[in-house]
Order: structure tokens, then sequence, then C-alpha cells
């Protein structure tokens, strides 16, 4: 059998298998599921206390401070996502295995979602009722963090990947991540504004697709690309 | 068709610090390559850098006459690693840990309660691998090894923080493996006492 | 799966993905996420009440009354379909001129009377002489088009 | 042509060659900038609607185009690094990226000065060109950050690398914004159908001012790339050689 023929792992179970040992972990673990979420919540809340409870107020800034607070909530669990496996060595095991590192990288990647970001979208209804968002509205804000939530999470594959071994890098990791998570903050603040305002969100909510497609089909190329230099 | 690996010329620099310069040699099968050299000498990134995790200043490591970088994913799955981090979820029992192992690497050699009774660590499969000793762990880390059908061992340091059983464990593992046509790059600053044709490299 | 395969896939399903991302950006396009509410669409009714938003057109030829001794101004602004009536009291930008471009930011009042709190213009890509400008015939320029929908005229 | 190319990217080749076409670029630079500056304050006419406020144009459409540039260079130079492991490549983006920062900085500053007076505001956060570009200073400062904090030249060059190459995603962007968005920032003047919508009188003066920063970013580039050759081959036996010929010099 010559080496170009060489039949490896299959990349689909390689990926899920390190998806699903990464759900075992946050399961085992689950204060670093818990912590990002009240993160998001003691954010959302942090608003109507400086700005005050008037309604109008709140009606106003909901969109803009909850897809704010998730951002946040959302860049705090991206730092450990590479951290862990390069501390105890298991990613040095995962860069000498025989499957592509873009499908592990993915792997964990949606690992990543599954705890940090689906669970942002579930909590989301319960913010947004306390800053009176219409049930339709609240609709719309959790279809825009699912679509959003998917972008920051590729997205902070790459920050995360390329920052895995550096010193104090929670603040370079944002840095790097923000100045790309814009479009995502903006179109996903803007897109449930415009509902709040009874007007079209199909627009915005195309616009988070395109952008989460387009992360999902190269951010685990680029993790890859980042974590083999990371790892030198 | 026999393995081979070919190394030539590889010429790796730290910083402005060359670790090493020109090197070349040859492994064929049932060869042992034992590289010495006292602390910081460069052992773990020669090692690292054969297995294509370090981009070389010069130089290219070849498996079957073609360049690793141009086959990766073929030459890791003929590879395993033994490196100074075990590699495993401190939160995951032993079990748990080798189950993922073997998802990576597809291939089995063995049955998994055989290799675990031999390593002597079979009554540890439930528990978190926090709960284990460093020297217990070194053995999970050599059940990999035995789990996986790959012709090529790559050990740094492999006895360290073992008991003198272990030690010779070690030893016969490695002797075993190469007695099947196996090959084994090991990094060590231990005199290795091991019957079968060793090269030795020996780092400044 | 040989590696070779493995790479394959991973490309073709990069590339549909872009393929499938760029269909999407295309059909959000579509969607024009205003930043202005059209003349037309706020004479038939169609903006948030209660609520500041902002409007964009041109500003009517000869509409503008400036009343003397104070900063308040009132003009009217055309999508060359309908046009409504705006107030504003404050500082003007330069580019501020009958027949350009402007974009108002305030709210709707009772009767039907555009209360801004800021003006911006609009500044078209056209670069003249102030002969030249004055050479060329009235017409809309380019810049207009983006302020000027399409539909059916307005009977106000 | 590949020979070329490879002596070409050879540093000292390079570093040699550079330091002849510098003063070319900075020469011919300045004397465009000084035309420019001449025809575009007096003897363009002003404009019709702007009056001599439009003269700003002047310096905010070269530095918006050179912001783009040097984030084009930036990649290019970072994606044949890592492509190519070209190190020369790594060292123009290097190079690249605080002229880009500087360049985007000052397209952002005059803007947000023309446009207080013209447009009404200082800034506006709903304006799609506006914020594009304000996301690629942020893009820089990642870029510039990201090297800082990486020690290893080599791992530095890639992995920001991997960056500029992820953020360039934001250069189409900016530039089809107005387009796609209708907002308060114009179209384009000059690429677009039917020929540049300016005076000739108003046309040559920006075309003089453009090339005369894309040389003097030429200049400073090289410049700048030359000082980065020096810094990363000062191990090698043709940087001793040459301070140790250099005249004067007693090392």
């Amino acid at each position: 059998m010559s080496a170009a023929e060489q039949h490896i792992p299959g990349v689909f179970t390689g990926m899920m298998a390190v998806a699903r040992r990464d759900l075992l972990l946050a399961w085992k673990r689950p204060g670093d599921v818990l912590n990002p979420l009240f993160f998001f919540a003691m954010v959302a809340t942090l608003f109507p206390l400086s700005v005050g409870p008037s309604i109008e107020q709140l009606e106003l800034s909901g969109p803009g401070v909850l897809w704010v607070a998730a951002l946040l909530a959302m860049l705090l669990s991206l730092n450990s996502l590479f951290l862990t496996d390069h501390e105890d060595g298991s990613l040095e095991q995962m860069l000498v295995s025989p499957l592509p590192l873009s499908a592990l990288a993915l792997g964990k990647t949606i690992a990543h979602w599954l705890t940090s970001g689906l669970p942002l979208v579930l909590v989301s209804p319960l913010l947004a009722m306390t800053f009176r968002m219409p049930v339709a509205v609240t609709g719309v804000l959790m279809l825009t963090l699912l679509l959003g939530t998917v972008s920051l999470s590729l997205l902070g594959s790459i920050g995360a990947a390329l920052t895995v071994g550096l010193q104090r890098s929670t603040a370079l990791l944002s840095l790097l991540i923000l100045p790309l998570a814009m479009p995502v903050l903006i179109f996903g603040a803007r897109t449930v504004s415009l509902a709040a305002a009874g007007e079209g969100v199909a627009g915005g909510l195309y616009f988070l697709a395109a952008y989460a497609v387009l992360t999902l089909s190269l951010a685990p190329f680029a993790a890859a690309a980042a974590l083999r230099i990371s790892n030198e | 068709m026999t393995a081979k690996l070919t190394c030539d010329d590889l010429t790796l620099f730290r910083g402005d610090r060359c670790l090493f310069e020109g090197l070349s040699f040859a492994l064929k099968p049932s060869e042992l390559l034992l590289l010495e050299g006292d602390n910081g000498s460069g052992k773990t990134s020669l090692l690292r850098a054969i297995a294509g995790l370090i981009e070389l200043e010069r130089g290219r490591v070849c498996w079957n006459d073609v360049p690793v970088l141009a086959q990766r994913q073929s030459f890791h799955n003929s590879l395993v690693w033994m490196a100074h981090r075990v590699g495993f979820k401190a939160d995951l029992t032993l079990v748990e840990n080798l189950q993922f192992e073997s998802a990576l690497r597809l291939q089995c050699a063995a049955e998994l309660e055989a290799v675990l009774v031999r390593l002597g660590i079979h009554r540890l499969k439930r528990l978190p691998m926090r709960s284990l000793s460093a020297g217990q762990q070194r053995r999970v880390a050599l059940a990999r090894m035995l789990l996986s059908d790959a012709v090529l061992w790559m050990m740094d340091e492999p006895v360290t923080n073992l008991d003198r059983e272990g030690r010779s464990l070690v030893m016969q593992l490695i002797s075993e493996h190469l007695s099947r046509d196996g090959m084994v790059i090991m990094a060590s600053h231990e005199d290795v006492e091991i019957d079968a044709p060793v090269q030795t490299i020996r780092l400044q | 799966m040989t590696p070779r395969r493995q790479r394959m896939l991973a490309v073709g399903l990069a590339a549909s993905g872009i393929i499938i991302a760029t269909a999407l950006t295309l059909e959000a396009l579509k969607d024009n996420m205003m930043f202005f509410i059209s003349v037309t669409d706020v004479v038939a009714g169609e903006y948030p009440a209660d609520r500041n938003f902002r409007i964009g057109g041109l500003v009517v030829d000869g509409s503008m009354q400036r009343e003397t001794g104070s900063m308040d101004i009132l003009f009217r602004v055309t999508d060359l379909r309908c046009e409504m009536s705006v107030t504003y009291s404050g500082v003007l930008p330069d580019l501020f001129r009958e027949g350009q471009g402007v974009v108002a930011h305030g709210r709707m009042d009772r009767s039907g009377m555009f209360i801004a709190d800021r003006i911006m213009a609009k500044h078209d890509e056209n670069y003249m002489a102030p002969e030249v400008a004055a050479s060329l015939a009235e017409n809309v320029n380019e810049q207009t088009a983006d302020l000027v929908q399409g539909g059916p005229e307005c009977d106000s | 042509m590949w020979n070329l190319l490879h002596r070409l990217a050879s540093p000292p080749h390079f570093y040699r060659l550079a330091a002849g076409m510098i003063p070319w670029f900075a020469v011919s630079g300045l004397l465009a900038v000084a035309y420019g500056a001449y025809a575009g304050l007096f003897i363009a006419p002003p404009d019709y609607q702007q009056g001599d406020a439009f003269r700003i144009i002047y310096v905010h459409v070269p530095s918006a185009y050179l912001s783009m540039m040097a984030y084009v260079i930036m990649a290019t130079g970072a994606g044949i690094g890592l492509i190519w492991r070209m190190k020369l490549a790594h060292a123009v983006a290097a190079a690249a990226a605080p002229l880009g920062a500087w360049f985007t900085f000052l397209a952002l500053v005059t803007g947000s000065i023309w446009g207080r007076p013209m447009w009404g505001t200082w800034w506006e956060w709903g304006d799609p060109r506006l914020t594009s570009e304000l996301v690629m200073l942020f893009l820089y400062f990642g870029y510039i950050a990201l090297r800082g904090a990486i020690d290893d030249t080599a791992k530095a060059d890639r992995a920001s690398a991997v960056l500029a190459l992820v953020g360039a995603v934001n250069v189409p962007i900016i530039h089809f914004s107005v387009e796609w968005w209708s907002s308060l920032h114009q179209g384009p003047t000059l690429i677009r159908k039917g020929g540049p919508a300016i005076d000739s009188a108003m046309l040559y003066p920006l075309l003089a001012m453009i090339l005369g920063f894309t040389l003097l970013f030429g200049a400073l580039l090289l410049r700048r790339v030359r000082t980065e050759v020096l810094y990363r081959e000062r191990r090698t036996k043709w940087v001793r050689e040459m301070i140790l010929s250099t005249p004067g010099n007693n090392l």
C-alpha cells in the first residue's frame, strides 16, 4: 500500500470525538459553562442600574446592551479554548494525530459553541424580558444571537489559536477578535432594533447567516494554521 | 514496503542560538535512535522537528523518501508520540482518555484490557487521571503506544518518573517493538541498556 | 478516506461555503437596511411613532424660510415624489443648500411636521468649479439617486 | 524570471537595491506633493458647493487610498511569506503595518475635520464607510500588538501573517461600503462608471497628490524594510562585513 493511499481514521469521527470529549469535560466542570452565563446576566443588569430604570430608555438600549453583553461573555470563555489542551499536552497529541488539524479545531469550536454560545441564546429571553422586549422581538434577538454566536465562536477559535502560548493573552485575544466581531455586533444589534421598530429584519439575518457560513468555511483552516505556528 | 526515515542537513536555531546544524541520519526498521545531551541541548526540539511540529531553518525530514511536510497525515499515522506532558485530560478517567485516543488513531494493535494488565494499571481504569501519580500517568502514556500499531515510536525521556520496575518494562517494550520491525527515536539524558542496534546522536 | 481525498473534500466544502455566503450577502443587500426613511414612506405614514428616526431627501428649491433674529428654520424635503415639512433650530452644515441632499434626524409631531434635532448634509461625488456648475443645466445630480426611490406618484 | 525574483529577495541584494531606490522615490514623491499641494490650494477653483473646504480631499483621498493599499501590501507580503517561506515578504508586511495604521488614522482625522462643517457631524456611527475604516485601524492595532507579543521573529511573522490574511476580508467591504449601503459618505468620484466626476482643474492636483503620497509611502516603506532586514540579519556575515567596511567605523 503506497503512502498516498494509506487509510486514516474518518475525519468526521475524529471531529466528533474531540467535540464529545470537550462536552464531557464541560459536564464534569459545569463552572466553566456557568461563569460566562452569569457574566452575561450581570453585564446586562449593569446597564439598567447605571442608565436608570426609565422604560423608554430600556426599550431603546435593550438590543444593543444584550448584544454587547453576549459578545463580552463569548470573549471571556474563549481564552481557555485551547489553553488547557496546550498545558496538559493533549494539543500536541492532536498536532501529531493523523487527522487534519482543521477538523479537530472545528470539533473543539463546535463544543465551545454548544457550551458557551447556545446557553447565551437560551437565557437571552429572560434578560430580554427585563428590558421590556416584546415576544416577537425576543424571537428575533434569539435568532440573531444563534447566528452571531456561531461566528463569534469560529472567529474566537482563530484568536485563541494565535494567542495560545503567550503570556497575558486575554487582552490581546480581545484586541485580535473584536475588529472581526464588529460586523456581527453591528448587524446583530441593528436587526433587533429594526424588529423593535416593526421593520424588516430579513437583510440583517441574511447578513449574519452569510458571516456565519463564511467563518465556518474559513476559520477552521486559519485556526489550524495558527495552532501549528503557536505550538512551535 | 519497509519504512524508512531519512533526515538530511537538519538545522535549527532558537532565537539566536544554534541548537543543531547539518544533522543527517537515517533510520531503518528494528533500529533505535538515541538522542543524548544535557538539559537544554535541543533533544526535545530535534524530536519535535522530526515529527513536523517545528519548522526547520534548513534541511528536511523524509518518510519513505517523501518529505513529511508534504504528507503530514500519512506520516503521523505511522507515528506515536510520547512527550514530557502526557497529554491526558485530568478530569477524565483513564479509560475515557484512552477511548478518545483510539478515536483519533483508529488502529488498535492490542486489546485494551490486556495492555492495561501488562502495564499494571488495570485497577485504575475508572479513576480520573488527576488522582493518578506521575509514574502511573506515564504508564497510561505507554498504553497509548501499545494500543497503536504505528511503526515509529518517538519518546521524550520515557523513563522519567518511573520506578525501577517501570524502567525495565519500558526497555522491554522497546525491545519488543524493535523485534517487530518497529523503529524508535528516544531522547534521554540517562544511559540506556538495550539489546538492539543503537545509533546515538549527542547534542552539545 | 485517504488524506488526498480529505483535502479535496475540505477544499470543496470551504468553496461551497464561500459561494453560499456570497449568495446570502447578495440576498442581504437586496433588503436595504436603510440609513434613513424616504419621504414617500413618511408621507404614507410608514414611520415609527414616538421614536426618533432619520429621513433623507432633497431640500425643495425656494422652500427655506428663516425667522429673522432666531436660529429656527423651516424647509420642505422631497424625494421627487412626495414632499414634507421639516423644522430645525441650530447651526446648519455648510453643505446644506436648496436642491441638495439632506438627512435629518428627529421625530414627527402630530401635525405631520418633522421636528429635526440634527441635520446632516449629504455630499455628492461631484466636484465642480462654481462657473461650471452654473453653466450646467438645472438637473438632479447623481448623488440624489440613493435619496430618491422608485414607486408610485404621491397625491399630496 | 524565477532567478531574478530570488536574487531580489535575497536580503543583502535587496538592502543595497533599496538604498539606491529610496532617494528617487523620496525626491519624485516630494516634487509631486509640492505640485499637488500648490495646485490644489491655489490653482484649483473652489468647489461649487463646498467652496474652499473641499481642498482637504488633497490629503484625505490619498491617505484613505494608502490605508487600504498598505493593508493589501501587508496581506500580500504575509501570504507570500507564509506560502513560499520568503523572509523578505514577512519583513515587508511587518514594515507596512505601522505606516498603514498612520494613514488610516490620517484618513479618519481629515474626514472628521471635513465632516463637521460639511455634513454637520464629526462622526457618524451609522455610516458603513466610516465604521469599516475604523475596523481597519483596529485590525492594524491587533496585527502590531500580536507581533509585539511574540518574541521569536520567525514565529511572530507567521502568526501575524495568519491574522493579516483573515483581516483582509475587510478591504473589499471598505471599498464597496458606499455602494452597498446608501449612507452619508458619498460614492466613488474617481473610479466610477462614466469617468471621474471631478473638474479637471481639481483632478490633476489630486492625482499628483495620490502619486506623490504613494511615492513617499514607497520611500518610507523601503526605509522601514531596510531597517527590518538589517535587524533580522544582524548575525549574518554580510551585515558584519558591511559594517566593518564602513569607513570611519572602528568596531
